[in-house]
This record gives structure tokens, C-alpha cells and sequence, in this order.
């Protein structure tokens, strides 16, 4: 059985339990199935949006490059990647990945493992525009996003 | 080639994306990004810090000492900071 | 900041979504949400339904130390437990567990946590109704279980 | 003192609760299932491998060498299966 992992990158907002819903629907073998969402920090009270720009085309296919090596290594029944770009405020959401498996294991590993690598290796990137009116800045990659994503090449 | 250009790095050279003609002493993307860098003062100032950027031939990731080929886009861009 | 797990036993099922907006709800510092949903499988069509039995008062105690433990140990600004008790068949929700922070790490880890000793720990118990009308049989613990419990131990 | 059964460590009994008398010398959880052992087939069947099952005084768990203190409940079951 070939499982395909959705991938979508998009400005419109999403829903986790829709996505969800699509990995379970019409199912009696997915027994967990993790979900990560992430959202923008208001980064106490001082930014007042990100604006996420993405190279089109690009984003999808690593996205997708990220999700098959994701597939490949744990028995998940489906995966879902959704990325948005544009202006992003604080509390909306910006990035979901969905899980399924048998198992819990599998799901919380793959889970972690797209998040990882889409950090370091999906080609989007933020800008932070402030509440203060101050000059945008374009947010520095973390030392820490590639020492986790260097976590799953060990193991 | 087209060449791309994206977040800090497309605002330093001024444009999001060029068309160039290479000559043919070009082979490697360290060649590409030194070629570049002659064009004008944005485009050296973008690479600047040449080790920090990061390069895409045809949408993959591809190290500087990666060979241009029959490659019909370059990309640069910082490292990368979604999700 | 003090947080206070929310933590649930009940027969009716719940909505993740539901649960992931209360935690997220007028916030503007959760940089993360994991959910981990388990579903009742239906074994390669072999199983009817799974009746869980529980330990009323102790299950939610047990639950509620555990969540207080992963409060403890990880810089979380939300975490919520709710386990279903009574018949479940394929396909149906069984367990909800979502952790919110600031950053994707903690989330991810507080989830894991949650699950592994929530399986081992929380009086719970699952018999398996068959499709054959063969004898209902209790689930036996597993020894993954127990290992995955003390992964947290050493670290 | 009261005591509850669950799964199958409950069937095999055949109840759910019962309240019992303990004599002076149950000390221990150890003790209190030596002494149930001795109640009847159900008991010593329900009990048979004692090492399989777990129990709990008041509600938090303990083990076989814990006192039963002041203790109003014990409640014995088979390992956990939820989640």
C-alpha cells in the first residue's frame, strides 16, 4: 500500500481537525495520529505581524522531498504538510503537520522529524514587523533548529 | 541563466530575478556567485558574506562546489527560518 | 505564571480542535500545539469494539500527577488530558492529549511524556470484543510500553 | 478496610468491592494479599500470580512491601492497558 503525504502551501489559513479528519476518514487502521501546529508569538507584545516570504515551487517540492523520506522511515498511513506565507499576526497559525499510524510511536517521531527538517531545509523565511514602528528585520536562522534537525541523522 | 534572488539577499541586489548570460568560464556555483558578484555594488554587496548564503539549482539544495550543468535556475537565500 | 493541566475522564467523545482552541484562546504566546489523538483500531477487521474499564477517582488522580510532572518539567503555558471509558469501536476517539508552548520542543517532548506514562500509569483497562463472537479477552501490557516510560527516566 | 477489583482480577474475584475485617497481623499490601488468598477459590484464583498484579492504597500507587497505614482503600488490578 503507497501512502502519498499531502503537501500545501498556501496564504489562506487552515484547520487541524480538518486535516485530521481526511487522515482518519472512512479508516479502522489509524490508532494515533499526532498533530503539531505552529503559531505566531506576539514575542511580548512587540511584534505586530511576520511576513512569511517562500520560493514557489520550490517550497512544495521540498516539502514534499522532506515528507517521502519521512514516509520511507516509519509506517505512517498518511501525512499531511501545510505551510502559509504572507503577513502572519500574532495567535493566527502558520504551519501544520498531521501524522497517522498505527502506532504512537511512528506518529510522534514522524511528526517531529518534518518539523525539524522543515525548519532548516524548506525554503521560506520571516520578516518581523514591529508594534514600535522600528525598522523589519529578517529573523535569524537558530543554531538549535540544525542541531535538531542533525538528531535524525545519527539514529 | 535565471537567476533568483530571495528575502535578505533579494532586497540587497534590488531585484527578485535576472536573466544572464554566462560565459563559459562559469562551471561551479562558486563560480556563479564570484560572476556575480562583478555585476555591480548591490550584487557584491549581497554576497558579502558568501559563506552565509545558501543556493539552489533547478529548486534543490546544492552545495558551492555543485556544478551548474544544464541547470536553468539559480536561486540564493539565507538560511532558511519557516515553520 | 502558574498553569493548571485540564484533565478529563468521560464516555463521550471529545473534539481535538475544540481542546486546541481553549488552549490557544486570547493567547498570544503559544508558539506550539501537539495533540496526540488515540483511535481504536479494528485489527484487520477482527475487532468489534474495545470496552474500557477505569478506576473512578483514581484515574483522573493518576492522570492529574502525571500532567503536573510534565508542568514541572517542560516551560508549557497549557496542557489538557482527556480519556474516553466505556465502549469504543473502530474508528472511534479513545484518548486527547495537547501540549501548548512557547517553542516546538517542549510541546512535542510534554505529549510524548504524557502518552508513555499514561499508558503504564493511568488505571485503565482495555477488553477486545471480537467480530467471531469468540471470548472477549483483556489486553495485555506491553513491555514497549514500560520501556518507552523509562526513556524518560535516564534523561 | 475497603477493597475494589478491577479487569480481571475483578471477574475472578466476582466483585467489585468488598468491606474486610483485618486481623491485627495484615501489616503490609503484602500481608493484606496473603490474607485474601485465604477467603476463598475466587480469591486464591484471582490471586494466583501475585507478581502480575499492581495495587493501590487510596488511590496512588504502591508496592507489595508498602504499609497499609491508615489507608481507607486498596484496590488491586492487572498492569495497565490505556491510552
Amino acid at each position: 500500500m503507497v501512502v502519498e503525504a499531502t503537501v500545501r502551501v498556501q496564504a489562506e489559513d487552515f484547520s487541524a481537525q480538518s486535516e485530521m479528519d481526511t487522515l482518519t476518514a472512512g479508516r479502522r487502521d489509524v490508532g494515533a495520529l499526532v498533530s503539531f501546529t505552529g503559531l505566531c508569538r506576539d514575542e511580548a507584545g512587540t511584534l505586530a505581524a511576520l511576513e512569511l516570504e517562500h520560493y514557489p515551487g520550490m517550497a512544495e517540492a521540498e516539502l514534499d522531498r522532506i515528507a517521502s523520506d519521512a514516509l520511507k522511515r516509519w509506517p505512517l498511513t498518511g501525512l499531511t504538510v501545510v505551510h502559509r506565507y504572507g503577513k502572519i499576526r500574532p495567535g493566527e497559525q502558520i504551519v501544520l503537520v498531521v501524522a497517522a499510524s498505527a502506532h504512537r510511536r511512528a506518529a510522534f517521531e514522524a511528526a517531529d522529524f518534518l518539523m525539524d527538517f522543515l525548519k532548516t531545509r524548506a525554503p521560506f523565511w520571516k520578516k518581523e514587523h514591529f508594534v514600535s514602528g522600528k525598522a523589519e528585520t529578517w529573523v535569524a536562522a537558530k543554531a538549535d533548529d540544525d542541531a535538531d534537525a542533525e538528531r535524525w541523522i545519527a539514529s | 541563466m535565471n537567476i533568483r534572488y530571495f528575502a535578505w539577499v533579494r532586497e540587497r541586489v534590488g531585484v527578485e530575478e535576472e536573466a544572464i548570460e554566462l560565459p563559459s568560464s562559469v562551471v561551479t556555483v562558486a563560480d556563479l556567485i564570484g560572476h556575480l558578484k562583478t555585476i555591480d555594488d548591490n550584487h557584491a554587496f549581497a554576497f558579502e558574506d558568501e559563506e552565509t548564503i545558501r543556493v539552489a539549482l533547478d529548486q534543490m539544495h546544492v552545495e558551492a562546489d555543485a556544478e551548474l550543468g544544464d541547470a536553468k535556475e539559480a536561486a540564493f537565500f539565507p538560511p532558511m527560518t519557516g515553520g
